[in-house]
């Protein structure tokens, strides 16, 4: 007879889990409230939305540094609750998006807040366990939920990269399932930290070298499809193309800190095993990435496909900051994605104000380089913000992103990998041409047509948001010190 | 003392600016009489100077205020009055006077009266500077001043435009003045060379300091220095082969001319040589090599002037021809001798130029000698200027001349050098022949003037009267030789003809004044009765060959001026353009395109990504293979 | 007697099938069902080594991995009836308004 | 007053920000007074500069990043002094005399963020903080560049910021790198210059960060062959920003050289100075003839920059007192004259609308004023004595030729190429005949053109008889840091080279 199962609720520690939980629930309460009562505006979900990833935050800060929990399977070390933090601040920017002053479809379905909801959860999940099964059921839930967001936004394109995204989507989750399959064959097991400690004793085996090589590749694959790396972000232009903007906006974050957490704790442990390929292959693939979605970005004649691709750039670029392996470069990847998120969410919700019905300026783009022309004169503040946010996005101090940038180059330095720091510094120089020709349309050209709607869908939350952004963007220089030590402190007590 | 010494530097100055003021104002005559006024209590102090050092021989040094300091580099404004600088200090401010009463006149009815006094006190200024300064740098200053009065001046006329070379041997003023700057820069280049081995190798500008240090320097130093300097020396002297700037030089006003271009100016290099003796005397290679330089530009200036119709021009070339006599002299170490001649040329030379300006003034401006003659009815007190001066430099005694190159020929002779000697005493001959061939194609003769319609006149009574200091010195200064030389060689080393020149001296003397007299006595008989020209000798192919300067101008602008042109054109056009620049763009370019094919793996369609996402894997598996292999 | 690698290499041939039909089919249906075969694959795999081990995980895995295949299958078939809606046709080659 | 520094560089910030509220009526005399504002004070700062004393003076120091090293750091010595002296100076003019009537108040306030941005990279003393203002001053300048320039004028303002950009962010890798091993060597992280000084670097990493560094200043020196951008940036530009970009953004990166390469790699710049010599004679003369082909004025003063700077760059490596504050005031002398050359040609422009000589000729005749200051300006420019073009080329010449005669002979030839294509820009645009009928109604300088340019005309001749005041604060900075470089040079090759002047400046005062 089987014993009965005892378990006790202090050894769930299931305060691990209350982020996750408080998330979950709230996207329950939603769908129950719609229920009740279906004719609620879309103000009242946002700001329940709101409320709820507040007390998710409140529930991630309010975590005790490494502890485990929930048959162990939790693990809320360092890069769990600062890549939580940062998945719940970025997802409090972009809720207030939907306030637009004009009609959007998804907004009006109370349920685009609960899936945003539930999509928060899978993220955390993501990020706050070594347990493989529940990083690839976080993955999961989040991918299917933002893979339902995206279709949500009603638009022929919005289909087609909601198919897109998730068909290559699904392929990757193969991927990882059977890289998964792969290393638990090697190990016996699917806990990261176990297999490291068996993985140890056996690397030096020759025999498993093909075994270790197919999980390694194969995880890196699935992995290099979330952070949308070449040759695996070919989805990546045409879903941030077809999603709404702060959709995009938020797509180049909150997956990518969820996927590089994931990452951290993968090939990290590869690399301090002493698998040099492993960072060989990341190296390789974060030089690429950069470059090329650089010089496919200088080519676009859209400003959100030219963000889109300047978004892969800057992910190849923080995925140098993986391959060093080392506290600082850990530290970087969390402190440039901080940095990184109000300046690009800033420049998304840029074009989301601007998002009209109907394509006035081209027949295909949204938002094509010749809607911004004389912006200047149109609305003087917005063009200088939006000029900010492109200085801040190519690196020019002391602009946010500038700071993260440095710190990765210096990262680099550090682990010896001048060269690496020589390619991320010339990579932004060819990436400032893009961002100097929002700008040279904005400031330097005549407007095209007398378009009255530039600023169609502003609204005061609009204005708060992108204010913040603007804020967070420029002061920057005034809180990456608390930022750097907070994020090195945690990283560096999580053992990375 | 010390307040003369700043009268006689700063009243040019004073003046300057006091006409600067009017500078772009229709003429007011009292501008002219001010400036000159200044001028002269300039020349009454240098004269107060002269007598004071003359009496005390004690030299007067004063140090207005530091210039530039930086490391060990220590250059003061410091100005010393000593034999030699008050001889050039009382000879520049004299001509200057002289000259600026004469422009009172000569400039009567130009529109820019104020401004021509303005450059012509600045010049005056600058060459005090150059002449007075204790250092160097000082003497540096002066040096760029006097060039870009020069170019002012010379560029007088800028409004005059281009024209052919065979129509205007100098083109245009602004191009002479042009050309006159650059040269001169070149030859700066040397003198700034020069100034900086001096500097490095005895740590000082200053003249008594580097004089001071110059035994304990090697030879090699300092034979490069004086290279360099004299180097310096031969652009503002015009030397070979830096001389074509001085005959175009003539575009500027003949009182430019006559002042910078004959008297003073051109004379600063052979003051840097006779200023910088005891470093020329310690290196007997240069200053044999300026002594034949100055031999051969003696003889080659003459021989230009011999065919040359332009009445300045023959004077540039006469000047050209004395300025290598003094070279000549300084190089075989007759210092002394240079300054003497330096001092008559300037008195007889400015005086020739001046009566070439009152011909021109009454010939409305023509310059052509074969259309002139006879003009000794209407211009007789020209005429006599112009003949006293003419003598002079033929060296007829007992005009200044004849004592001052009587000398340096006979110093070629005492050092042995015969071949200088016979070129320099063939020289004399043909100095002779071109100033009388000059004078009397002029004044005497057919009157051909008045077919083309000219109604010359006599130039104004007072202008007149201020040039005769200036004749009064060409025919006296010789008589002075003796106590000049007593004076200057307080400070200038001795030269003494040795006892054997001294027996021949009065042969040597002869032979030099039959070639002199030979020389007038050829040209009265060609061209005293009236211009025959000779067609079969103007067609042989050394006439023309002189008559074109030996093409050396055409030999420049083939040579330098074009290529200059054409390389820089090359260097913008090709190298710039097509190669510096476009290396960039083609990066910028090669970058985009790149970027535009890599967009064509972004064919939207799914299967491409899924195909894409395979090959990802593959790829990353072979490098990951093949990294474990290698690494291990 | 079957060994480990037996199945292992079963379930290498079945994720490679899926791979290539995933590549190849220009039928969105059929694309996801090829998905599924990659996915079929790996439980094969889970379920083999679990066994290899004596260890209950692996089986979960696969447990999950099917619920998870599951709801793929939901969502996916959902934006498929959506797209077929507007487009009439789920031939991928269509979906190409996007690109560059 | 400690912070003056702080003061000088957010006032203009401040002041910017402000000018937003401006009416646009009163745009222009908002920027005249806050630039006049700021210049004043900085004459205040040179007045309670101690010109004695060779080290930093005004020092602000707040940590702002410490675990990463950057801290808020200003300072000035000698050198940077009269930089930003210049910058404020030159700023003042540029808006007194500017003749732009579109837009005027966004130019002002663009103006006064460039001059933060400015004075910011000569008086910061963190390699941080000076990187964050050297890159800033870029986004006012593309726009200034784009938005009132000529036809060109996106591709020159692109071409301008990218290629600055591109070499900048090799240099900061040279930073980090710099960083990287002061932590290594001392375990904390600074950012400091000051205290990177300390650091004693193998040759190697020397050479290596040498060209890092190299590569961002030379691009912004230009040196030749990175000066492309240069024309076009000058072609295109208005008035006003060629004024400030020949003025000021130039020194920034020779002051670079001054702050960074030589103190910090004395033996990689020994080593590196013929290759640079051998660039800076090419800029010398190439550019000089490139100049002379020039059928443009502006262009021919855009490449005379060009080549003027090879003056200041061969200077800075003649590694002794001379050359080196020969070199920091040719920086200045060039700032004051290229400056004014610049809005000389605004001046033509603004009457005529072209630049091309052809179009000119005999304007002597009909702009006196104009022709004077231009002569007088031209004259600087070719050196000539007591002017103030003539003490820094001296200097240089002098210096250099202690290292090489040759070298210096090639690049003294600059006196002679020099005068070529200025004279014959002169000759072309002022003498001759006036042939153009529109030439001969043009105006004089107007009243308040004039008065733009009698300050510069008056410092030209002030610094150039009696350059004292400003060159001995140069040189005695100068003099302390080649006395730093000699001890902490580590091959006996630099030691020999670099000379420390063993007088005194006071040793040897007037008699």
């Amino acid at each position: 007879m089987f014993e009965p199962i005892k378990v006790s609720l202090e050894s769930l520690n299931l305060v691990t889990l209350a982020p996750m939980l408080a998330a979950v629930a709230g996207g329950l309460l939603i769908l129950v409230i719609d229920l009740i009562n279906g004719k609620l505006h879309k103000s009242f979900y946002v700001m329940l939305t709101m409320l709820i990833l507040f007390i998710d935050l409140g529930a991630t800060l309010g975590l005790t540094l490494n502890e485990r929990g929930f048959f162990n399977v939790m693990l809320e070390d360092g890069v769990a609750i600062v890549s939580q933090l940062l998945i719940i601040v970025a997802s409090m920017l972009f809720t207030p998006l939907a306030l637009t002053s004009k009609r959007f479809h998804e907004y009006s379905y109370p349920e685009f807040f609960a899936l945003f909801l539930f999509m928060v959860a899978g993220f955390q999940f993501m990020v706050a366990s070594d347990n493989l099964i529940l990083v690839f059921v976080g993955l999961e839930t989040a991918s299917l939920s933002l893979y339902t967001l995206i279709a949500l936004h009603n638009r022929s394109n919005s289909y087609e990269a909601a198919v897109k995204y998730f068909t290559m989507g699904a392929l990757a989750a193969g991927f990882f399932a059977m890289g998964s399959a792969v290393l638990y064959a090697l190990t016996g097991t699917i806990e990261l930290a176990q297999a490291a400690e068996v993985l140890a004793s056996r690397i030096d085996n020759n025999a498993l070298v093909l075994t270790v090589l197919g999980s390694s590749v194969l995880l890196m694959v699935a992995m290099a499809f979330k952070l949308s790396l070449f040759p695996f972000h070919t989805w990546a232009p045409d879903v941030y193309e077809g999603a709404s903007a702060p959709l995009a906006g938020y797509m180049a974050i909150v997956p990518k800190i969820a996927a590089f957490a994931v990452s951290i704790r993968i090939f990290g442990m590869y690399i301090d095993l002493g698998v040099e390929w492993v960072r060989e292959m990341i190296l390789l693939l974060a030089v690429v990435t950069m470059t090329i979605a650089n010089l496919m970005a200088l080519v676009q004649e859209d400003v959100k496909r030219m963000l889109a691709y300047s978004s892969i750039s800057h992910a190849g670029f923080i995925m140098a900051a993986l391959a060093l392996d080392t506290t600082e470069g850990a530290a970087g990847i969390f402190l440039y994605y901080a940095l990184f998120m109000f300046t690009n969410l800033g420049a998304f919700a840029m074009l989301w104000i601007s998002r009209h019905k109907v394509r006035r300026f081209n027949a295909r783009f949204d938002h094509p380089y010749e809607k911004f022309a004389g912006l200047i004169h149109i609305m003087p503040m917005g063009a200088v913000i939006m000029a900010l946010f492109m200085l801040s996005l190519a690196g020019v101090p002391p602009f946010s992103v500038f700071w993260g940038k440095i710190y990765i180059m210096q990262a680099a330095v550090n682990a010896g990998l001048v060269w690496l720091a020589i390619v991320m510094g010339l990579n932004s120089a060819i990436s400032a041409y893009y961002y100097l020709k929002l700008i040279v349309y904005m400031f330097l050209k005549e407007p095209v047509k007398d378009v009255d709607t530039v600023y169609y869908n502003l609204s005061k939350p609009l204005m708060a948001v992108i204010g913040l952004a603007a804020v967070a963007t420029v002061g920057a220089v005034f809180y990456v010190e608390p930022l750097i030590s907070y994020v090195y402190f945690m990283i560096s007590a999580s053992g990375y | 003392m010390e307040k003369l010494v700043y009268i006689a530097l700063f009243a040019p100055l004073v003046s300057s600016l006091f006409a600067a003021l009017f500078g772009m104002m229709p003429k007011k005559q009292f501008v002219g009489v001010v400036t000159s006024i200044l001028l002269g209590i300039s020349f009454v102090a240098s004269a107060i100077l002269a007598h004071y050092v003359y009496t005390t021989e004690e030299a007067i040094k004063v140090t207005l205020m530091d210039w530039i300091g930086a490391g060990d580099l220590h250059i003061p404004f410091g100005f010393v009055v000593d034999q030699v600088s008050v001889t050039m200090m009382t000879v520049v401010t004299l001509v200057s006077t002289v000259v600026h009463v004469y422009s009172n006149g000569y400039m009567d009815h130009d529109k820019s009266f104020n401004r021509f006094f303005s450059y012509l006190s600045a010049f005056v200024f600058s060459m005090m500077v150059l002449v007075m300064s204790d250092n160097f740098a000082g003497l540096f200053i002066g040096w760029e001043g006097v060039g870009v009065c020069s170019w002012l001046l010379i560029g007088f006329w800028y409004h005059k435009p281009d024209v052919s070379r065979e129509e205007n041997p100098s083109i245009s003023p602004s191009w002479a003045a042009n050309e006159a700057f650059i040269m001169n820069r070149i030859a700066d280049l040397g003198m700034l060379v020069g100034l900086f081995i001096v500097y490095w190798n005895t740590g000082s500008l200053q003249y008594d300091e580097v004089f001071a240090q110059l035994p304990h320097l090697s030879g090699s130093v300092l034979n490069a220095a004086a290279l360099a300097l004299f180097i310096g020396a031969m652009g503002k002297s015009a030397q070979f082969p830096l001389h074509t700037w001085l005959t175009d030089a003539m575009e500027g006003p003949t009182p430019v001319s006559a002042l910078i271009h004959a008297a003073t100016m051109v004379t600063a290099g052979v003051f840097l040589v006779i200023r910088a003796n005891p470093l020329f005397s310690m290196t007997p290679e240069i200053s044999y090599f300026i002594a034949v330089l100055g031999t051969f530009v003696a003889f080659f200036a003459a021989s230009m002037a011999l065919v040359n119709r332009d009445l300045k021009r023959i004077i540039a070339f006469s000047t050209l021809s004395q300025l290598g006599y003094m070279f000549a002299a300084a190089g075989l170490g007759a210092y002394w001798i240079a300054l003497f001649h330096l001092a008559a040329h300037a008195f007889f030379k400015a005086l020739l130029f001046l009566g070439a300006g009152n011909v021109m003034h009454a010939m409305d401006d023509e310059l052509d000698i074969f259309k002139m003659g006879g003009l000794k009815k209407v211009m007789k007190w020209t005429y006599l200027y112009m003949g006293l001066a003419s003598l002079a430099l033929a060296g007829i005694p007992p005009f200044a001349g004849f004592f001052s190159k009587d000398a340096i020929i006979e110093t070629a002779f005492n050092e042995g050098t015969y071949i200088l000697w016979a070129i320099l005493v063939v020289t004399a001959g043909m100095t002779a022949f071109y100033s009388f061939r000059q004078v009397f194609l002029t004044f005497e003769g057919d009157e051909r003037y008045k077919k083309y319609g000219f109604h010359p006149h006599e130039v104004y009574r007072y202008v007149l009267i201020a040039m005769s200091p200036l004749a009064i010195l060409a025919v006296i200064a010789g008589f002075f030789k003796g106590s000049f030389e007593a004076f200057v060689t307080e400070l200038l080393p001795e030269y003494h003809m040795s006892e054997h020149t001294h027996h021949l001296a009065w042969l040597l003397g002869l032979v030099v004044l039959a070639f002199a007299v030979g020389g007038i006595v050829l040209a009265y008989k060609k061209y005293a009765k009236g211009l025959k020209r000779d067609e079969a000798l103007e067609a042989t192919w050394y006439y023309k060959l002189l008559a074109n300067q030996y093409y050396i101008p055409n030999l420049y602008e083939e040579f330098i001026s074009k290529p200059y042109a054409m390389i820089s054109d090359i260097f913008w056009n090709r190298v710039d353009m097509k190669i510096v620049d476009a290396t960039v763009d083609g990066i910028a370019k090669f970058l985009y395109g790149t970027g535009d094919g890599a967009r064509r793996m972004q064919t939207g369609n799914l299967s491409n990504y899924l195909n894409w996402m395979a090959v990802g894997a593959v790829l990353l598996l072979a490098v990951a293979a093949i990294s474990a292999a290698i690494i291990g | 007697m079957i060994g480990l690698s037996h199945y292992l290499i079963v379930s290498a041939v079945l994720f490679s099938i899926g791979l290539i039909g995933v590549l190849r089919r220009r039928n969105l249906l059929m694309l996801f069902f090829a998905t599924e075969v990659m996915l079929n694959a790996v439980n094969i795999a889970f379920a083999a080594i679990s066994h290899f081990y004596g260890d209950l995980t692996g089986q979960m895995f696969a447990f999950f991995v099917i619920a998870i295949a599951a709801s793929e299958v939901a969502v996916g078939l959902g934006i498929l009836i959506v797209l077929y809606k507007k487009h009439g046709s789920l031939d991928l080659d269509n979906l190409a308004s996007m690109r560059g | 007053m400690d912070n003056i520094l702080s003061v000088l560089v957010f006032l203009p910030a401040l002041a910017g920000l402000l000018g937003f509220v401006v009416n646009k009526e009163s745009a222009r005399a908002y920027g005249i007074t806050v630039a006049a504002i700021e210049f004043l004070l900085s004459l205040w700062l040179w007045v309670s500069f101690d010109t004695n004393n060779a080290g930093m003076q005004f020092v602000e120091l707040i940590p702002l990043i410490p675990d990463f090293g950057v801290s808020y750091y200003l300072g000035v010595d000698g050198i940077s002094l009269f930089l930003v002296v210049m910058t404020t100076l030159m700023t003042l003019i540029g808006i007194a005399s500017m003749s732009i009537t579109e837009n005027v108040k966004n130019m002002v306030v663009t103006l006064l963020f460039l001059e933060m941005t400015m004075v910011g990279v000569f008086v910061a003393l963190d390699a941080i903080v000076f990187y964050l203002f050297w890159e800033l001053s870029l986004v006012p300048m593309l726009y200034i560049v784009g938005a009132w320039g000529g036809p060109l004028r996106v591709y020159a303002a692109i071409k301008f910021f990218l290629y600055t950009f591109m070499g900048s962010l090799v240099m900061l890798v040279g930073m980090l790198f710099v960083a990287y091993i002061y932590h290594n060597v001392t375990g904390v992280w600074s950012f400091a210059i000051t205290d990177w000084y300390a650091l004693v670097l193998p040759i190697d990493y020397q050479l290596w960060l040498f060209a890092a560094f190299f590569l961002g200043f030379a691009i912004k020196v230009p040196m030749f062959p990175f000066h492309t951008w240069l024309p076009y940036a000058h072609g295109q530009a208005p008035t006003i920003g060629s004024v400030i970009l020949a003025a000021v953004l130039l020194k920034m990166g020779t002051y670079g050289f001054v702050r960074f390469s030589l103190p910090m790699f004395p033996d990689a710049s020994v080593m590196m100075i013929t290759p640079i010599a051998v660039l800076s004679i090419i800029m010398v003369i190439y550019t000089a003839m490139v100049a002379y082909a020039q059928k443009d004025m502006k262009q021919v003063i855009a490449y005379s920059s060009v080549s003027h700077m090879g003056i200041i760059m061969i200077g800075m490596f003649a590694m002794n007192a001379e050359g080196i504050s020969g070199s920091v005031f040719q920086m200045l002398s060039h700032g004051i004259v290229s400056g004014a050359l610049f809005m000389l040609v605004g001046v033509i422009y603004d009457r005529r609308h072209t630049k091309l000589m052809s179009e000119f000729g005999g304007l002597a005749a009909i702009m006196p004023k104009y022709a004077l200051i231009f002569g007088i300006m031209l004259m600087a420019s070719v050196g000539l004595p007591l002017t103030i073009g003539f003490v820094g080329e001296f200097l240089v010449l002098v210096g250099f030729y202690e290292v090489s005669p040759v070298m210096t002979i090639l690049a003294g030839t600059s006196i002679i190429v020099g005068a070529v294509y200025m004279l014959s820009v002169y000759k072309k645009s002022f003498f001759g005949p006036v042939t153009k009928e529109e030439n001969k109604t043009l105006k004089d300088l107007t009243p308040k053109e004039l008065w733009s340019f009698i300050p510069l005309v008056a410092i030209v001749v002030w610094l150039g008889v009696y350059p004292k005041p400003v060159l001995q604060p140069i040189d005695n900075s100068v003099k302390a840091m080649l006395a730093f470089m000699d001890e902490k040079a580590i091959t006996q090759e630099a030691k020999d080279i670099i000379k420390v002047p063993h007088v005194s400046a006071h040793a040897r005062e007037v008699k």
